[in-house]
């Protein structure tokens, strides 16, 4: 198992947040007065992991160069920490022809074939994929690992039953992952799940079930690492949930209206501040650290900005091979 | 054909597509018990695209209900109460996730009253969001009603303004079939979003219908007939107006619905202009342009003086970047060039 | 709950048989030398539930006028459990107007609205519209039970885990059933299900969930009993898994090599003399109730025979109401 | 147009069509360790169809695998082992059941490769079984290449007889893009089927391709231009042949490919007959009949010296009873008579 780097993980997390920071800026910035969801040089749906980011580095910290992600509509966490070139992937999100997918995925389809790593907006619907992702490493005959990721909503979809079943009855190395975040955009995790733990459901594919509660991104690694371990080890699939909080909207310009008071907890459910005062850094470390990665995420920024736009014709490229 | 019920923009209480949907909804909610409505995000939200806004405070979680994201068991959840003598109101959130549910929806929903010998009713509305325009990219900006119309026993409507979005769904409502009612987001009238003014404008405010499976004749005109839906019926009567003013005379047939298709008024206006434009925000091949094509040629060819000209996403994903999108969507002046082109 | 009736039990379950055995001789009498499955007097796909009969009739004996059932492909024992006509059920499978669907629907698309009973050919696919029987009958206020019937093969579909859900969820009054006849067409339990029992599934969503073994009608009544109770007394939905045998093939012209030599042992696995056995009854009561239901099997094909097939342009009506 | 690859019946070597499709996948899997096969029954049961016959004895269960009943989970994992590298033929037992599965087929079967800006081929075949005939009823015999065909992204093929079915699989096999392979129950010469003879013929022992995307001039004619697919294509050489005894000269044109489309081929007959018949056993709204019409209403109408003239399903789901059914399938009665109609 990899061995577990309390700076490593810190550093990882504060990356992904300071990215989606900046995005959400750049997202809201000429987009008023009237605020107009395809205006601007971002446009579109935007789903923000803030907060979730415990879940992403604690899974990530043991996959190999080689091993899959699908993640969902929410996916910059898992791209950032599974390798996914930052440049590349602010590109795509300002729709550039120097993006991931040349401009015609969006933040919501990210592919990157070299580090094995893609996302869907179909809720659940990358759960089936990664299981043909372990059934390829597994006739190649390699130790890889397909990981899996879907929001505690998605797990009431019928696709989540199926592949559960599936790679439990044909032992492929998948991890399948939950990030429980209490939401599915406004309908509470009480309204959407009749039980109140998905880990219980491994049970019933005779699949191992973990619950990782507190958003504790060392306990996430260390459940993660068994979990991987096993697939890897040709022991077969396991289901990792991990209880997460959301705080910022479902979307970007979503008022949250339907979360009450509890919005006004969800500074101190931070998951940032939080780990840097657990492992003891101080206010200089943590700014530095920052700093570090605002740097990164400026030329990321440039980079997507000194990037030609497609031309509208290159919109009938790529139907077909 | 029926062009006394063209909407207008006269009268004084004007209100958005997504407002007159609601209000359609609340009326009928009021008179008959067994209309409920659910679907994800319809509760306090007041649906994702404002479908149903204000139903919630209205008429309680008991009749306006929230639920898990699992669109194969709520929509067959309505299927099964509506077979019960029910009359919901389903919301699949965009139409884009219709592949998790197709299922119910094709072999179940639109079957049942024709496998049952007529001895089952299905009447049940199923509304969702469709439409591109806004970066939404390949899995959130599709139209697909062509999809739908291809597929026998469902009603398929999508309104292209608050006065039709009222009226028809208060038709749907009261239909005792299955009833797919596709609201482009576009025409919405929504806050957030770009907007034509044509998507907010005079709604009486007490109960009509629109009846369903009549086009309206949008715009009258001579020279060229454009046959559309939805909000590139916005579009081209925008267009139509431009080129008034050059002495263009454009006809603008907004079908309304698909399933029933209004084939006389299409054909009237075919047969007086003798040029022929369908905009289509759907796919191109094998949908509703191949379909209006196809009710000239099987009827009389010659109506023709010039090869129709189709203006639909050609066959191709909707792609993110805005660039590629309008590229491929049909746009005003992709219209008006079109209508150009055939008054030549 | 219902009294135990061995006598009704046993005679429900021959009435079933002796329906079935005769559907199987008409099935096959006009389609030879050359087998086509779309000649004779009963053409298409037949799916017939010899061997299952416990099933149906240990639950159907809970159920008063007003439940409701959703069946699958292999319907009849269900439907003639719960009061659907038979003659009119015949008529359907015959493709005669006086049929249930006017000849319309056939054996797989049976629908009585009066008797609240339907089937469908999609596996897993009543069970949604099971949940809204069940809702709609306690948004009438009444006591009223939907039973949502489907096979072990089934249980792996997406909706039957959304609609367990579903159900949980809302607390609705579903009996979920599961007749696990082992088989899948040519797949067996043990390539199709991860783990052992669907009642363990049934935990994953907080129901309570049964598995009956030996096919055994009155374990069948009893489980039943109470799931059917407890849907009524408005306690919520519970799943019930019946242990059967599928004596005959999976349709009509099915060979069965796929079950090699198991095929030898289903003469002794039949629950119907075994049942007979078991309660005591004498070779004189067997035949006796064998003739009655056979009596009622002969009239219903002669009501099937003597009415009228439909016109090709009967056809056309009943797309829209 | 590829007059000369269309079958023939010389040759000594007769096999069914689906023992033709079998054979294709059995020399794929020969000489490529990445081509496995996935569905429901398709192990030692070979088939529901056949379309696996022998492949189970020959590869094992390791190639050659019988999935549970979770279309949307197989279905999706053929997806992503063909992103990893593998080339996967799946079978969707009857495509009928597309509903259970319908995201992964078009949301992201379809789509991966385009969102992906290229940079992710999904190198599938997946195969599913269509058509009426044999009173399987509304969920089990309907065609739905119509539906396929108009959303992007999937090629659409639908063989007619055995040496397409061969050398069609394995141009869909080496395909970079997934390709959706409609086989007709009723030709593939299933011993427990009725069949048409043309379903058993003459298919060379070695591996070929037949391309997708070009259409067949199946038979030619001066007369009446007659284009189909896959089934219909049978039934309407059985009438051409009928009635050229007549001295009616009907040229038949197997499609083969809906996506992509030979348009070059339709309307080279179109020009030269200029009576135009579309048989389809598919709904006929919304659908290939419609296409058909637009790609000739948008070259040319005055090509059309008659109009033309749709058969196909008339949006009905599929009824049980032998009458009714055969009531609204396109028959040989009634293509005879829709070709006599346009002769004359
Ligand atoms: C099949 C499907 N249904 C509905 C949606 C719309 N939708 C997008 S995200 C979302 C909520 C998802 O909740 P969850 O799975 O908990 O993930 P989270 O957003 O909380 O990360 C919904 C309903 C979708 N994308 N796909
Ligand atoms: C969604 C779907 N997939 C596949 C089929 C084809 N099919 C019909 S019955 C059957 C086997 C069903 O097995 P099970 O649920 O155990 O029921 P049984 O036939 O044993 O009664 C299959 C695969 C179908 N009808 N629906
Ligand atoms: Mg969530
Ligand atoms: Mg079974």
């Amino acid at each position: 198992m990899t061995e577990l780097n309390q700076l490593d993980l810190y550093k990882e997390m504060v990356r992904i947040r300071q990215f989606e920071a900046r995005v959400l800026n750049e997202y809201h910035a000429d987009k008023s007065p009237a605020w107009d969801i395809g205006a601007g040089l971002i446009p579109g749906e935007m789903h923000l992991s803030a907060g979730q980011e415990p879940a992403a580095v604690g899974v990530c910290a043991h996959l190999k160069k080689g091993d899959a992600i699908t993640a969902p509509h929410r996916p910059h966490h898992f791209a950032l920490s599974h390798g996914v070139d930052m440049n590349a992937m602010m590109a795509e999100i300002y729709g550039r022809t120097t993006g991931l997918c040349k401009g015609k995925g969006g933040h919501m389809h990210l592919f990157d074939p070299e580090n094995h790593f893609s996302c869907s907006g179909i809720i659940a619907q990358g759960y089936p994929v990664a299981c043909g992702h372990a059934m390829a490493f597994k006739r190649k005959g390699t130790d890889h690992v397909a990981v899996a990721v879907a929001g505690e909503g998605a797990a009431n979809q019928g696709a989540f039953h199926e592949s559960l079943n599936l790679a439990a009855l044909w032992n492929l190395p998948v991890v399948f992952v939950i990030e429980d975040n209490d939401w599915a955009i406004s309908v509470p995790r009480s309204a959407s799940t009749a039980n109140t733990s998905n880990a219980d459901r491994a049970a019933g594919y005779g699949m191992p079930g973990v619950r990782v509660e507190n958003n504790d991104v060392e306990a996430v690694f260390e459940a993660a690492g068994a979990a991987i371990d096993r697939a890897r080890a040709g022991e077969g699939p396991s289901l990792l949930e991990i209880h997460t909080v959301r705080l910022w909207g479902h979307f970007e310009g979503d008022a949250q209206a339907y979360r009450g008071a509890e919005l006004e907890t969800l500074d101190e459910r931070d998951p940032i501040p939080a780990y840097a005062a657990a492992i003891g850094l101080s206010d200089d470390q943590v700014a530095a650290i920052k700093a570090e990665a605002d740097s990164e995420v400026d030329a990321a920024v440039r980079f997507a900005l000194d990037s030609p736009v497609p031309t509208a014709d290159d919109a009938l490229l790529h139907v077909f091979a | 054909m029926t062009a006394t019920e063209t909407p207008t923009s006269e009268g004084t209480r004007r209100i958005t597509t997504a407002k007159a949907m609601a209000e359609a909804i609340a009326l009928e909610m009021r008179n008959d018990p067994n209309v409920f409505v659910m679907g994800e995000d319809v509760g306090a939200y007041g649906g994702i695209f404002g479908s149903t806004t204000d139903l919630f405070a209205e008429f309680g979680a008991d009749r306006v209900i929230d639920t898990p994201i699992s669109e194969t068991a709520f929509i067959g959840a309505g299927i099964g109460a509506a077979t019960e003598g029910m009359r919901p109101v389903v919301e699949l959130m965009f139409i884009d996730f219709y592949g998790v549910c197709m299922d119910q929806i094709t072999n179940h929903m639109a079957k049942i009253h024709y496998e049952s010998g007529g001895a089952v009713k299905v009447p049940m509305v199923l509304m969702a969001a469709t439409g591109a325009g806004y970066s939404d990219a390949a899995q959130h900006s599709q139209s697909l009603w062509g999809t739908f119309a291809h597929l026998p026993g469902i009603k398929v409507v999508a309104p292209s303004n608050p006065y039709d979005a009222k009226g028809l769904m208060a038709s749907a409502i009261r239909d005792d079939n299955p009833v797919l009612y596709l609201f482009h987001k576009g025409a919405q009238g929504l806050v957030w979003m770009a907007k034509n003014p044509r998507s907010i404008a005079h709604v009486p405010e007490e109960a009509y219908t629109v009846p369903i499976g009549e086009a309206a004749v949008a715009k009258e005109g001579s020279d060229v007939t454009i046959v559309t839906i939805s909000l590139s019926v916005q579009h081209s009567l925008d267009v139509a107006e431009k080129l008034e003013g050059e002495g263009i005379s454009v006809e603008v047939i907004d079908l309304r619905s698909l399933v029933p298709l209004d084939t006389e008024t299409v054909l009237a206006s075919v047969a007086k202009t003798g040029k022929l434009l369908v905009v289509d925000e759907d796919y191109k091949s094998y949908g509703m342009t191949g379909e209006i094509a196809a009710i000239v040629a099987e009827t009389d060819p010659t109506m023709l003086s010039k090869p129709m000209v189709r203006l639909a996403v050609p066959d191709v994903p909707i792609p993110y970047a805005r660039t590629m999108e309008y590229g491929i969507l049909p746009t005003r002046d992709k219209i008006e060039a079109a209508v150009r082109e055939l008054a030549s």
